[in-house]
């Protein structure tokens, strides 16, 4: 018999005793990146472990992320196993040339010989007013690197077990965070376990129509999927959680019960990760579609800061509401009376 | 008190001492105090929550931005950080754009797309500020290229954080700059931190301007907080820059009054002691030290307080029509990704 | 009555008469990037440049292509039109800080005050054994950012007036060059002229599949074509030319007509830009395919080096002739007699 | 004739002429050979069109890497770029494997997969060598800190040519080196060219040492064309390096004696003079220099041409043998993208 002990914890806490225990267990594990032991940490997720772990094993760097991240990729080809983090996903843009052209073929390449246990943290999600430059997802932009592994898991539980998973995995992992996620709570057991990468997961069983959500926009299909069930819908959640490698099965056969698939993310539609999901899908249930395949996105635009331009260019559960209206054919709700999430009752600026 | 590092040593000490023209002395304590005055407001309307933009304010560094903008008379293209309010006010004077873009107005510089972070009025010569760090350093370099081709007249001046030398962007522009004979500003707003972590535990480097000379660029070093040394500084490190085409590096002690981001003060996060940092900068405030200055001109305590007032109520008034101003139309979301043709 | 003078000119002779009639025509056009003035003349398409423009308008620059990217940004803003050139899309890499947090976004972060009429070519193809690191074409990677425009001509032709159009645009264009298409000839025209951007072409009408090609694999794809047609199989080829913005009409009423598409890309699958394709074309074409979509593009690993596992990772003519026997349930030819293309007949090494 | 730049001036210019032990003259001059003559077999075999891969040729600049691969004992750390021919086999010897990859043979460093541009044998010490400028660079900043942190004794060697510190990651490495006190070596194999550009070309500064020193790193120079000075000077600076934690630039200056990729000669490119370079360089062949010096070691001409003989025909049976290897199947393509668990 297994005794597995509960309890509350959110996200950031998931993330910080994934690292904590993976550090304690394993010498070689260490955490730096800008800000990490010091400042915000990180949204709370690397608290105490600079008091824990000591300035050898969490510590601060300069503001050069490319450098940083070849750094990286030494340290863990040479017996350590980093995990860099970027407080948004945008700095990590810098470190593109190490990542794509060193970080994601340094196995293959060697006729793999070389091992590369690096995990890069990476956080998204709208913030207070951001604008272009703190505002990318860029999913798509690592999925499409053969040697990375991708994965934005949405739930602690899920966090907690798919980073402990990416801090023992030989290879490079890029996590995707999104911040609103910080905030989501949930029973976590206490004691490291892993969630396997690679594997998906059903986040609410349904019938009518599939929708994978990415990160934070699984928070809204739930939402959405709420509100459609007063309306006799039943949807179905998927959380791919591991974007590379994908388990496609888990939402083909989805999508196949379904016949409908809505696909909800974070990240602009074109040429994103939504895109991909769409194309296997499509290719794989070929004459099994009621409807064709809907992608939910950013607008075509950069971010723009203002809120009311920033309303239009996130989407969020209403988008998700009204695209399995049009795709069932029903007629749109009004939704004035729902409780839809907005991040202004969770803090105000300054970022 | 300036301790200059190149060759042009004596020039710089002079000008730096020989006091400037009352005419000068007003205008520069009239921009700082546009500056100051203007972030006061924003700390006054921030918590209404109608700027939602994320706020990095110069307060306590305006005399930077003041005194280069200043010595450059107009004549600059002024690429800057997210830190950017004092220099945009301090290029543009333009309350008016500025709070329509903090408050995301239509009449703001990026009709409210743009933000604090992103403040743009390049008919006055203030291009783009950048939110990511070291990122407009290398734009300056390309503008300084076309001013030179086109024979503008204008000057390129980049202003960064101490934490921009940490990024291999900045060395990179550097060497161009310099490669290319280039009049390229460099101005390094040294206010020794990057969020909370000092210049000590980023650069190992005993002095960035020791690092920098080797580049071929010419180095200025001011720590003394006065906007007068600043602009005398900045207005020889630019007459050098354009008679040997090459790029100056300045590196302005300075030191951030509030928090990285955000209105209020850090004093409680525990890496820099309030008492020293109010010894250090805030008792020698370069805008209470230009404002002493006016009276050494035998300015009045009335005279110095008209002007004041007079800028405050243009920037009650700024403030007043930027919430006042139309909020973008949500078909703006779609417009202006690309240039159109006009 | 408009007389045309045609004559014979290679791909990258189209280039150099683009890049060199916009520079006489406009003193603000100049060329500059490593190698530009010297060396290989990135594969001649800088020949005579120099010398006819000076150095101020052709030059060589540091091995700093983050800055120098900015600086093709700032003298963008600021008056001139350059035209930065990459001898591979694996060192524009390094530019992908200044390309997604600032080109992209210059014109938006102003409302639309500031235009930046800046060319980037990079050059993506196969060569001489080159690895993981000078192999890629990463073109999904920039379609995916509002605010970029993409173009891959693949005739000679069209590479002369779409980079004219691209010089004379005032947004920033990528415009991605196959080394192997420097080779290909046809009649160009030799006065100046645009082809807009955003523009697609038929190369081939055809009646049975359509086959969206991407650069090379055009030249590909007409192989195919011709092979397939002994057969009796009428394939129409389209060329999108552009690949941001799109034009999607063109493609959407081929694979309407033929009910069939294959989706020929020179770039890796997952998350390439086939996958935005045929995201676009199963959701128009909703109901209207034959047989699903097929995507065909490298295999899903860093690029080997040894010539034997080099040819199974690219694709080539003989792939799509497969994938449309496939498709219309055809026994596989034997296709020994067929010429097919090596670069091995036009060089040798050493890149 | 070594230049020293750093505080180590004296010691390192007494070990530099101080003549060395004649085993160890012998041990560089084997390396060396070796070196040239695999190179020499490659200009042979290359028309053969059976090495498919681009050949950026060490030709000439051997001595760098032969020096200091040998003063670091077998305990170093390499890092290298896609110029890495003499890197490799300096440091590792083993041409069975290095013609194996040039061949793509399942029996290469990467089983074929990385080719000239990625030779890799990591338990003998060779990384991965890289062919995108400079990205080797921060790679052996890492792998000091894990050899520091896990107490190996290991020496972080990245080799790069002058061109690397155009690229503002060479900056950041070092910066970073020195901050975490990493005694990282910073091996510029300098050749003065980029391709065909020469390095007044590209970078502003006087001399590299100069720029590189305020960051940080003790520098050395070294324009002696010699490898006993190289072996030295390596010596030195890696003992300072390890006993001070603190990198080490070593800019040593060389020729690349043939183009820069490809097998062949590049007179008639125009950028540099036969005639200069035949004089300046390839008179005072650092493989002939130190064959003489072996006479003066009392050594036979036929002691030493028996010793060539025998590397040679371990050269030529490296050769046969890869001729002969198996060429990896198909289905090899898909393997090792990700590292899989023993
Ligand atoms: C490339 C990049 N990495 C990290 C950040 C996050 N960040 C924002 S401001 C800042 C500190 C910059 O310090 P400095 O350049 O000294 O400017 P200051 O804020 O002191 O004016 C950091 C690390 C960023 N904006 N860009
Ligand atoms: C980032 C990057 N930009 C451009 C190139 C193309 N390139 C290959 S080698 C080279 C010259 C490098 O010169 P140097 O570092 O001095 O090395 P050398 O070839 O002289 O050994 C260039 C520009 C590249 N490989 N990587
Ligand atoms: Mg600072
Ligand atoms: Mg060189």
């Amino acid at each position: 018999m297994q005794v597995c002990f509960m309890r509350k914890l959110d996200y950031s806490g998931a993330i910080r005793e994934a690292m904590s225990q993976e550090m304690e267990r394993d010498p070689r594990v260490f955490v730096y990146g800008i800000g990490v032991p010091t400042w915000s940490k990180i949204f709370n997720t690397t608290r105490g472990l600079v008091e824990k772990f000591g300035k050898e094993r969490c510590f601060d760097t300069p503001i050069s992320e490319d450098a940083m991240t070849g750094f990286g990729l030494g340290a863990a080809i040479r017996g350590l196993r980093p995990i860099h983090v970027h407080i948004r996903v945008d700095f990590m843009i810098l470190a593109t040339n190490q990542l794509l052209n060193m970080v994601s073929n340094y196995t293959y390449s060697t006729g793999g010989k070389l091992k590369v246990p690096l995990v890069v943290r990476a956080v998204i999600g709208r913030g207070w007013g951001q604008g272009a430059q703190h505002s990318k997802s860029l999913f798509s932009n690592f999925t499409h690197i053969p040697g990375l592994k991708v994965i934005a898991p949405t739930t602690p539980s899920d966090m907690k077990g798919m980073l402990t998973a990416a801090i023992r995995d030989d290879n490079p992992v890029i996590c995707f965070e999104h911040r609103w996620l910080y905030w989501a709570e949930e029973d976590v057991p206490e004691e490291p376990y892993e969630i396997p990468l690679g594997v998906g997961r059903i986040l609410r069983p349904g019938k009518d129509v599939t929708i994978v959500g990415l990160s934070w926009m699984n928070v809204e299909a739930r939402l959405a999927a709420d509100i459609l069930q007063k309306r006799g819908v039943s949807v179905e959640i998927i959380d791919p959680r591991t974007l590379a490698p994908l388990d496609e099965n888990l939402i083909i056969e989805s999508v196949k019960r379904t016949g409908r698939c809505i696909i909800a993310d974070c990240d602009w539609v074109d040429s994103g990760f939504s895109a991909e999901l769409s194309a296997r899908i499509n290719e794989k249930c070929f004459g099994r579609l009621k409807a064709p395949v809907k992608r939910i996105g950013f607008a075509h635009t950069p971010c723009p800061t203002v809120r009311e331009l920033e309303n239009e260019f996130y989407p969020n559960a209403k988008t998700i509401v009204h695209a399995v209206e049009d795709m069932l054919g029903l007629e749109a709700a009004n939704l004035d009376g729902e409780d839809f999430f907005s991040h202004e009752r969770r803090f105000r600026g300054p970022f | 008190m300036v301790r200059p590092t190149s060759k042009t040593t004596t020039v710089t000490m002079i000008l730096a001492r020989e006091p400037l023209p009352k005419t000068t002395a007003v205008q520069l304590f009239k921009s700082l105090f546009l500056a100051r005055r203007s972030e006061e407001y924003i700390v006054k309307h921030y918590p209404e929550n109608q700027m939602r933009t994320p706020m990095h304010m110069s307060m306590g560094q305006e005399f930077v931005p003041v005194g280069v903008c200043a010595a450059l008379d107009g004549k600059a293209d002024v690429f800057a950080s997210y830190r950017s309010h004092a220099a945009f006010l301090a290029q543009t004077h333009d309350t008016d754009r500025f709070f329509s873009e903090l408050y995301g107005r239509t009449s703001g510089t990026g009709e409210g797309k743009g933000g604090s972070m992103h403040l743009a009025a390049p008919d006055q010569g203030h291009m783009l500020s950048s939110g990511v760090v070291a990122t407009q350093i290398p734009v300056a370099v390309g503008a300084a290229f076309a001013n030179l081709r086109l024979g503008t007249g204008r000057t390129s001046v980049a202003f960064f954080g101490d934490g921009a030398a940490d990024a291999g962007v900045f060395w990179e522009s550097l060497n161009s700059a310099a490669l290319f004979r280039l009049p390229v500003m460099f101005v390094c707003e040294d206010n020794g931190y990057a969020v909370d972590t000092p210049r000590e535990a980023r650069q190992a480097s005993r002095s960035l301007g020791e690092a920098v000379r080797p580049f071929g660029a010419d180095t200025y070093e001011d720590d003394s907080g006065d906007v007068e040394s600043v602009y005398s500084l900045a207005k020889e490190a630019a007459a050098k820059a354009h008679c040997d085409r090459r790029p100056a590096f300045l590196n302005i002690k300075c030191c951030r009054y509030l928090e990285h981001v955000g209105i209020g003060t850090d004093w409680n996060w525990g890496y820099r002691d309030q008492a020293t940092v109010e010894r250090d900068w805030i008792s020698r405030d370069a805008l209470k030290m230009q404002r002493a200055r006016l009276a050494s001109h035998q300015m009045s305590e009335s005279a110095i307080a008209a002007m004041e007032e007079e800028i405050d109520k243009a920037i009650r008034a700024s403030v007043q029509r930027a919430m006042e101003a139309p909020i973008p139309a949500p078909d703006r979301l779609h417009a202006g990704v690309f240039h159109e043709k006009a």
